[in-house]
């Protein structure tokens, strides 16, 4: 811990950033996000295995971008995004300080992309059992059961869009949803809708969603939409055996091709 | 105001009377995904009975997520209308909490004055409120910080209390009264009993009177930048919220039939202000989430005469962020 | 009563499967109506969020049809939406969509008998199923709802 | 270090020498051979004309057999063996339907995981590392390194490197101080599916060879197959009948050659079983300078 | 408000047998934006066309609806006749009610209503339609030829012959290619440096044409019409302007050892040479790598010494220049595979065994032996030749499956050339079959065979070995029950496989032009587009492509010159405007559609403030080299990106209105 906020201190000192992206203990010892822009506030900086938030969604903040100079705690989900994000052409207009540390407690300062690349190569999370054991169980219930089983969670959706707001894959601009020429997908929100909303989610993230989980986690409504990327990235594995987050050159299993790609399903 | 005793076995039966009425009766349940609703339940047992706070507020009850307003289609000789006020309901809501009853005087203050919304005016009419007072709160709770706690009336028709295994009835309204009466048998005369002792003591954490002095000049305050920093602009705040009122018109269709809806909005979402040209008065978080929070302290104040915070604390329990609405206003209050 | 009459939209690109259904028609070969052909310069145009609105708008099958591979007219349309017809697929399958109301392949330009018997085929096998109803299901209008919550019970 | 062993017929009669110079150099290298019990005939040289399904099943019965026995590598010196054990567990890999079948006959599985070895392989892999410390002779002469046609085809199953070119004798050979010459037959075909039939034919071919070899100097033949040795050994009456040529160069099974540089005696190696007399090469061996 | 007008089509009986027209019509006047509606026998004709520019004046239409047969058939006759009628053009679409209603499906309600839809659904885009106006693409009237060879000259020719200039660039210090390697040519055995040699002197004096050899093609980048090209001049050593080609100093350099290209290595040449005596220019260039006073820092210097005209100058160094072009022909040419790659003839250590470029040289007047046919390694004239077809093609287990064309016939020739000129020799041929498909080339080979007695005999060679300074040639002869043959032979000659050019790989991604698995450019289409690429305006000539001999060669130079040409015809070409468009208010600018485009037509644009500074990246959609597949607009998630004439407002539409839904 002091090894963090000393070299986050040191950091600030030098100018080498101007803000600190971590986390501080919230409500009921919850790791929150914070934010560090003077040596008064280092004292909140924790770190802990419980520091899950992927703060790289952060990194697409007007009020972040205009310090320029950002250092970020990186927590395997927030490097894969950042990879990720690099891939895709974002966060050039950010001077990055990537902070980590690793398995063993050591601090470490990334001096380079590669090397978060390096790491990641090490350090390649699986999904967690839950989220397997929760796919497994959709995988095994008849299609009806599944239908009805997103259905009742779809119907729930209050469009909020909170799952889009905390995931740093959702960039962009204008996303579809509020794109009126044409209207793709209504406004209000109805079972069908939402529907659409979450398979258009799901698809535009197949592929370069990162498997943070952030989306499900915060769902005030309570659906678990994480699966259905998750599910998207298993099969893209399976079927193309690419993977997102780990290279900051070439991150997308979609904008490519095999010629042999299987197509048993075509007819 | 009457009160009266009600025997906690005695429950059920004046749930079925109130589902043998056929109004449509709304309560906590929960969800598969472990979260508490208000939903329309058809019997007792749907109900959930251990619950600090449901997810969301019953404010959906008179002022749903999507509203048809009205829908339309040509036909050869002019055009059909549906008219979908005369659809609305008779409702009971069962186990909504005082903080809540409260917010529904604030939403229809909103909605009723000047130009009443006739939506609005006949959903609130056709609804009644079954409140249940508190008998835990946790840290998020705070409507002791809003003059407001655990045991208050204001909005409820009805406000059932336990004590050990009976409920201590307060029949605050008429539209109460008329309930209590349909089932009259259920509920005997009550010795005159301080309710105080079962209700839960949430912690004070502000003087409301201070904070509605300071907020006065907090607009220009710096906080509000590092207040806000965490938001991820996400609007659930405002959805889970009792008395935000902000919503949208949607048109969907085309010239030749289609509907209006109103469907809820929320101010801290970036699209809420952003003009056609692409320009945004209120271009970051920053000013979005002040927007908010000067929202429910001040200008609903200066414009209601109301504070538009009941202290709920959902807002808190539903923030990916956990940004906390009591903490930033103490901290956006406090001085340079 | 009449048998079911199933109404099908078919996807297809403008240089194979459209250029098929046209030599189906100089052939004259005979097959059933219910399909109707939407024209495409290329599978790779074809957006799965066409597919999801045809669905949602009450479809009850879905063809979609270009080149083969390595005919492509651009080269490499069809590769691309192969591999997003593959997620695409087995996305509405995890969500629990029936994936046998919704057929791709491969028709080319020389091919008019495979689509009358693609269309033929697909037209029976989306009468067997009946009508998609799934999605009409579900919608409704908000009124006297608290949400769409109360529904789904 | 252990290695498991299938003879086959020949090592067991006309080519004794060759199995007893391969263990001779595999014990001075501290390697065990660990024989297949019950090993059967690999069906060279007629059943792969006969019956297919024949050829495949009877080298499959040893190598299931060497399976049961727990062994992981199995070295088989002779080049018919291994052509035929190898290219039917080849099969067997690619094939599932003839590997049902041939389960079925045997009523024994196979997992058709084991590593098979030519001599060459094993000399490679298990002498090579310790060889230099048990050389303490120079084998002083000019060597033609012969391969004949098995241990070099079919590409799917050799594990030689150069088809056309093979060196890893001569690599074996440079190791024993020899000096392997260029010639133009070394993976020629010495007749040996005729050795029966037309023996004539074995004479004229085995002749070409034993002729290319001594025309360029070759002052030994080594060889990795016992059908190479018997024709190109035990032939020469018949040859210098088909070439008018009387040629005496000795013929030498390459673990004979090996052995001899290890100091091993020539008794051991069982040189005095050949017809071609190899006293000369015996003659021609130094001590290593230190 | 849209004003639309439906045109219902009889075709005769064709539609109306089974599609109740009237009704259609009737239904269609009723449709959103619809003005006008009506039916007629022949659409197509000329009464038919008029209907149309009549109703867009008459009711002000705003968009066309033609019922009838396939867009594919007749679109451009009605866009045209839109277009007449004085709106644009692509206002106009077909609902195709033939084809894929009228001729599949019997008389009936369904089909009528099919027939209904299908309008129905094209009115609903055509509402959407926008009008659109061709992409006029300038074009730069300068080709750009690369290679030097007969294919680069014919085709510089003839667009230069045209009064278009031309820049050929050529790596070697001399163009001429192969071809001026070449002894005799089949089947007309006329010599080949004969009929070339005024060509490459044509080249050199044509007004119209810039030759830079010695040089080569740095990057490319651009489009059809407007291509950007940098060339590397390497460094020549000697001032060509200066230099008179006297000769003096390479007859004075004393390396003389260094093995000779031209002479595919049977002779040597010096550090300072010009290739061949009637080398284009013949001028010499120093060949740094083998020069002392390079290799040895500032040694020797002779030449300079020598040079009269004081041309030589070691400073020289690479120079590179930029040039505007707006077509390029490729005319690279082919490798030969040598002789040792195939072990079992040698591993080309047996100096005898060669392959057909080295024969060339052997009886070529001006090669090293000065015509006489001497065996490399004792210069004996070999009285016995083996010549063997298919070294290496048609093999799997070499890798190289496609058959090199060109060696039945150059075998046939050099066995005939060797015949000619050592009547007692005895020359044989191991062949698989013949290939003599081509003008007079079958009569050429029976002369090889009947006149010249050159035995053919049908099998292949198993190996080479070299036996008292004999090679021995084991062989098979198939048509003679699989005999096996044994041939000593002095000499053997390998006809081996064509192969690409070895720097072909990395031109074709210069280039962004595709090619096969063995490194031999691809064309647009193996029928129909046989001397195009997938890039437009780069053409293909001669073995680039595939093996190829002169005849088709020249022929395919020709025709690339005849596309260049045409494309030159006019000062811009207009293409249609079914492009994608980039939205760059919305786009984020994660250029993932950049890989999907086949075309490369996706550039990044910066997005700046009026101070300069860079907002944000976005996509960019050069509309000359977009062909409008539309597939970055399905890969698009924001809707970025969107394809005029398959908008997603028209498709969505389309499938809207197709299910009878309000949009």
């Amino acid at each position: 811990m002091e090894q963090l906020q000393n070299k986050v201190a040191e950091l600030l000192e030098k100018g080498t950033i101007s803000l600190m992206i971590g986390f501080q203990t919230g409500l009921c010892n919850d790791p929150v996000p914070c934010f560090i822009e003077s040596a008064s506030q280092i004292s909140q900086l924790i770190y802990n295995s419980h520091c899950k938030h992927n703060l790289a969604v952060y990194l697409h903040k007007p009020e972040v971008k205009q310090a320029k100079k950002v250092g970020i705690f990186g927590n395997i989900a927030t490097l894969r995004s950042i990879l990720q994000l690099l891939s895709e052409n974002q966060l050039w207009d950010l001077e990055l300080t990537i902070i980590t540390i690793n398995a063993s407690q050591e601090l470490i300062v990334f001096d380079s992309i590669a090397s978060v690349e390096q790491y990641i190569q090490t350090n390649f999370p699986e999904l967690t059992d839950e989220e397997k054991e929760l796919i497994e169980k959709i995988n095994a219930m008849s299609r009806q059961e599944r239908w009805t089983y997103w259905k009742d969670l779809f119907s729930t959706c209050i469009k909020c869009y909170a799952c889009r707001a905390v995931c740093p894959m959702c960039y962009c601009t204008q996303c579809t949803v509020e794109c009126n020429q044409p209207q793709w997908i209504k406004v209000s929100s109805e079972t069908s809708g939402n529907f659409e909303w979450h398979t258009m989610r799901a698809m535009h993230l197949a592929g370069r969603c990162i498997n943070c989980g952030e989306c499900g986690r915060i769902c005030p409504v309570g659906i678990p939409v994480h699966l259905l990327t998750a599910k998207m990235n298993l099969d893209i594995k399976k079927e193309f055996g690419a993977r997102s987050g780990i290279s900051s050159s070439n991150g997308y299993a979609l904008n490519t091709f095999n010629p042999n790609d299987k197509d048993g399903f075509i007819k | 105001m009457e009160t009266k005793l009600l025997k906690s076995s005695d429950v059920p039966t004046l749930f079925d009377n109130l589902i043998k009425s056929g109004k449509v009766i709304i309560a906590p349940v929960t969800r598969q995904s472990g979260k508490v609703f208000f939903e329309r339940v058809y019997s007792y047992d749907q109900v959930e009975k251990d619950y600090i706070q449901t997810q969301f507020s019953a404010k959906s009850v008179v002022f749903p997520k999507v509203e048809e307003l009205f829908a339309f289609r040509k036909t050869d000789d002019g055009v059909d209308i549906k008219d979908t006020l005369s659809s609305i309901p008779e409702t009971v809501v069962w186990g909504i909490r005082p903080c809540d009853s409260s917010a529904f005087n604030y939403i229809s203050e909103f909605f009723l004055r000047e130009n009443p919304d006739a939506y609005f005016a006949k959903r609130k009419e056709l609804t009644t409120l079954i409140a249940i007072g508190c008998a835990k709160s946790d840290d998020a709770c705070f409507c002791t910080s809003v003059d407001l706690n655990p045991g208050s009336t204001a909005g409820s028709d009805i406000l059932l209390t336990q004590m050990g295994d009976s409920f201590y009835v307060e029949v605050v309204t008429e539209k109460g009264n008329s309930i209590v009466s349909e089932s009259a048998s259920l509920f005997t005369a009550t010795p005159e009993k301080s309710k105080d002792n079962y209700l839960a003591k949430p912690t004070t954490k502000f003087s409301v009177d201070e904070i509605a002095k300071k907020i006065k000049t907090a607009y220009n305050n710096t906080q509000w930048k590092h207040e806000s920093m965490g938001c991820y602009s996400c609007g659930a705040c405002a959805f889970a919220c009792p008395t935000c009122t902000c919503f949208d018109i949607q048109d969907e269709g085309n010239s030749e039939e289609g509907v209006r809806k109103r469907c809820w909005d929320a101010c801290g979402l970036s699209l809420f202000t952003k003009h056609n040209s692409g320009h945004n008065p209120r271009k970051n978080q920053t000013e979005r989430r002040r927007q908010r929070l000067m929202h429910k302290f001040k200008y609903s104040v200066e414009n209601l005469g109301i504070i538009s915070c009941v202290g709920c604390g959902r807002c808190i329990r539903v923030c990916p962020a956990h940004l906390n609405i009591f903490e930033n206003i103490l901290n956006v209050t406090k001085e340079d | 009563m009449s048998q079911f009459e199933p109404k099908i939209v078919a996807f297809v690109c403008n240089w194979c499967t459209y250029a098929g259904a046209d030599l189906a028609g100089t052939s004259r070969a005979k097959y059933a109506s219910n399909v109707r052909i939407i024209r495409f310069p290329c599978t790779g145009r074809i957006d799965f969020m066409l597919l999801m609105k045809a669905f949602q708008n009450g479809t009850d099958g879905i063809i979609v049809s270009g080149c083969h591979p390595n005919d492509c007219h651009y080269t490499s349309g069809n590769f691309h939406a192969r591999r997003r017809w593959m997620v695409f697929r087995s996305l509405i399958d995890f969500m629990g969509f029936d994936t046998e109301r919704i057929t791709f392949s491969w028709v080319s330009a020389a091919e008019g008998a495979k689509w009358a018997d693609l269309v033929n085929e697909v037209t029976e096998k989306v009468r067997a199923l009946g009508p998609f109803t799934e999605f009409k299901n579900i919608d409704y209008n908000s009124f006297n709802q608290l949400d769409n919550g109360a529904i789904a019970k | 270090m252990k290695v498991g062993y299938y003879p086959g017929c020949s090592l067991e009669a006309s080519s004794k020498e060759y199995s007893d110079s391969l263990f001779a150099v595999a014990e001075k290298c501290g390697i065990s051979l660990e024989i297949i019990n019950d090993w059967n005939c690999c069906g060279a040289s007629t059943a792969h004309n006969l019956n297919h399904e024949l050829a495949v099943a009877l080298p499959a019965r040893s190598l299931a057999l060497a399976e049961k026995q727990g062994l992981t590598e199995i070295v088989i010196p002779c080049a018919a063996c291994y052509s035929r054990l190898s290219q039917s567990q080849y099969e067997l890999n690619q094939d599932s339907i003839i590997k049902t079948k041939v389960e079925n006959y045997l009523n024994m599985s196979i997992s058709g995981s084991i590593k098979l070895l030519t001599v060459l392989d094993f000399l490679h892999k298990y002498i090579f590392p310790v060889v230099d410390q048990h050389i303490v002779n120079k084998l002083n002469q000019k060597t033609a390194c012969y391969y004949g046609c098995l241990l070099a085809r079919p590409k799917e199953t050799s594990t030689i490197k150069r088809t056309e070119d093979p060196m890893e004798m001569e690599e074996v050979m440079q190791k024993a101080g020899a000096t392997p010459i260029k010639w133009a037959f070394k993976t020629e075909c010495c007749g040996a599916g005729f050795s029966v039939s037309k023996t004539d034919i074995v004479a004229k071919l085995s002749g070409k060879i034993i002729e290319d070899a001594a025309d360029r100097g070759a002052e030994s033949i080594i060889v990795a197959c016992p059908m190479c040795h018997m024709n190109l050994d035990m032939r020469r009456p018949n040859i210098k009948k088909q070439i008018k040529r009387d040629i005496n160069i000795p013929v030498l099974f390459i673990t004979q050659a090996l052995g001899l540089s290890m100091g091993i005696s020539a008794d051991r190696l069982g040189l005095n079983k050949h017809y071609v007399p190899t006293d000369k090469t015996e003659k021609c061996i130094i001590k290593k300078e230190a | 408000m849209a004003r639309i007008g439906v045109f219902i089509c009889h075709c005769g009986e064709n539609i109306s047998a089974t599609v109740d027209v009237e009704k259609v019509a009737e239904v269609a006047s009723k449709l959103q934006g619809v003005a006008f509606s009506t039916h007629y026998k022949y659409m197509c004709s000329s009464p038919g066309q008029d209907k149309i520019i009549q109703a867009i004046k008459e009711y002000k239409l705003t968009g066309i609806v033609v019922a009838a047969c396939s867009p594919r058939m007749h679109e451009t006759t009605f866009r045209k006749a839109t277009a007449e009628g004085g709106i644009n053009p692509y206002l106009c679409e077909m609902a195709n009610i033939r084809e894929h209603c009228s001729w599949v499906h019997e008389k009936s309600e369904e089909t009528t209503q099919k027939a209904i839809d299908i309008v129905r659904t094209l009115v609903a885009k055509v509402r959407r339609n926008a009008p659109l106006f061709p992409i006029k693409v300038p074009v730069t009237k300068t080709a750009l030829v690369i290679g030097g060879g007969i294919a680069g000259i014919q085709a510089a020719l003839d667009i230069a012959n045209a009064g278009h200039k031309v820049i050929i660039v050529e790596k070697q210090p001399s163009i001429g290619g192969h071809m001026s390697q070449l002894s005799e040519t089949f089947p007309t055995l006329d010599c080949s440096q004969c009929i070339l040699t005024p060509r490459m002197v044509e080249v050199s004096q044509h007004p119209n044409i810039t030759l830079h050899t010695y040089a080569e093609v740095e990057s490319v980048s651009g489009f059809i019409g407007n291509f950007d090209v940098k060339i590397k001049m390497k460094a020549k050593s000697v001032d060509h302007s200066k230099c008179t080609g006297c000769g003096e100093c390479w007859q004075k350099c004393p390396n003389k050892k260094i093995p000779d290209e031209f002479n595919a290595g049977l002779s040597n040449r010096t550090a300072i040479y010009t290739p061949f005596p009637q080398a284009v220019p013949n001028k010499p260039v120093i060949d740094r790598a083998n020069c002392t006073w390079f290799t040895k820092g500032g040694k020797c210097g002779l030449c300079k010494k020598t040079c009269k005209a004081e041309a030589i100058d070691y400073e020289t160094t690479d120079e590179y220049l930029d040039i505007k072009v707006g077509a390029i022909v490729t005319a690279t040419g082919f490798d030969l595979k040598h002789s040792d790659f195939f072990p079992e003839y040698g591993y080309g250590e047996y100096k005898d065994v060669i392959d057909g470029m080295q024969f060339e040289r052997l009886a070529s007047a001006s090669g090293p032996t000065a015509g006489v046919i001497r065996r490399p390694s004792d210069g004996k004239i070999p009285e016995k030749i083996v010549f063997v077809a298919c070294a290496g093609s048609r093999d799997k287990a070499k890798g190289i499956e496609y058959c090199s064309k060109i060696c039945c016939m150059y075998t046939a020739k050099h066995a005939m050339l060797y015949k000619h000129k050592n009547h007692e020799g005895k020359a044989y041929v191991f062949y698989m079959d013949i290939r003599a498909a081509g003008k007079g080339y079958d009569e050429f080979v029976r002369r090889a065979i009947e006149e010249d007695d050159v035995q053919y005999i049908r099998g292949r060679v198993s190996k080479i070995y070299e036996k008292d300074g004999k090679l021995i040639v084991k062989g098979v002869d198939t048509l003679l029950n699989a005999q096996p043959v044994d041939i000593e032979a002095d000499m053997v000659v390998l006809a081996t496989a064509v192969i690409a050019n070895k720097e072909s790989e990395s031109l074709a991604q210069k280039l962004h032009i595709s090619y096969d698995k063995h490194h031999f450019f691809a064309e647009a289409h193996p029928k129909l587009k046989p001397v195009e690429t997938n890039t437009a305006g780069i053409m293909l000539a001669g073995a680039c492509q595939s093996a190829r001999d002169i005849p088709e060669t020249v022929a395919q130079a020709s025709a690339s010159a005849s596309k260049t040409i045409a494309l030159f015809s006019n000062n811009e070409m207009s293409r249609e405007p079914a492009v994608a468009l980039v939205n760059n208010v919305n786009c984020t600018g994660c250029l993932l559609c950049q890989e999907v485009c086949p075309y490369l037509a996706i550039e990044k644009e910066e997005i700046k403030d009026r101070n300069g500074n860079i907002l944000r990246y976005a996509a960019k959609i050069n509309s000359g080299l977009c062909q409008g597949c539309g597939t970055c607009v399905a890969m698009c998630r924001n809707k970025s990106i969107d394809l005029q004439g398959f908008s997603n407002e028209q498709m969505l539409g389309e499938v809207m209105s197709l299910l009878n839904k309000p949009f």
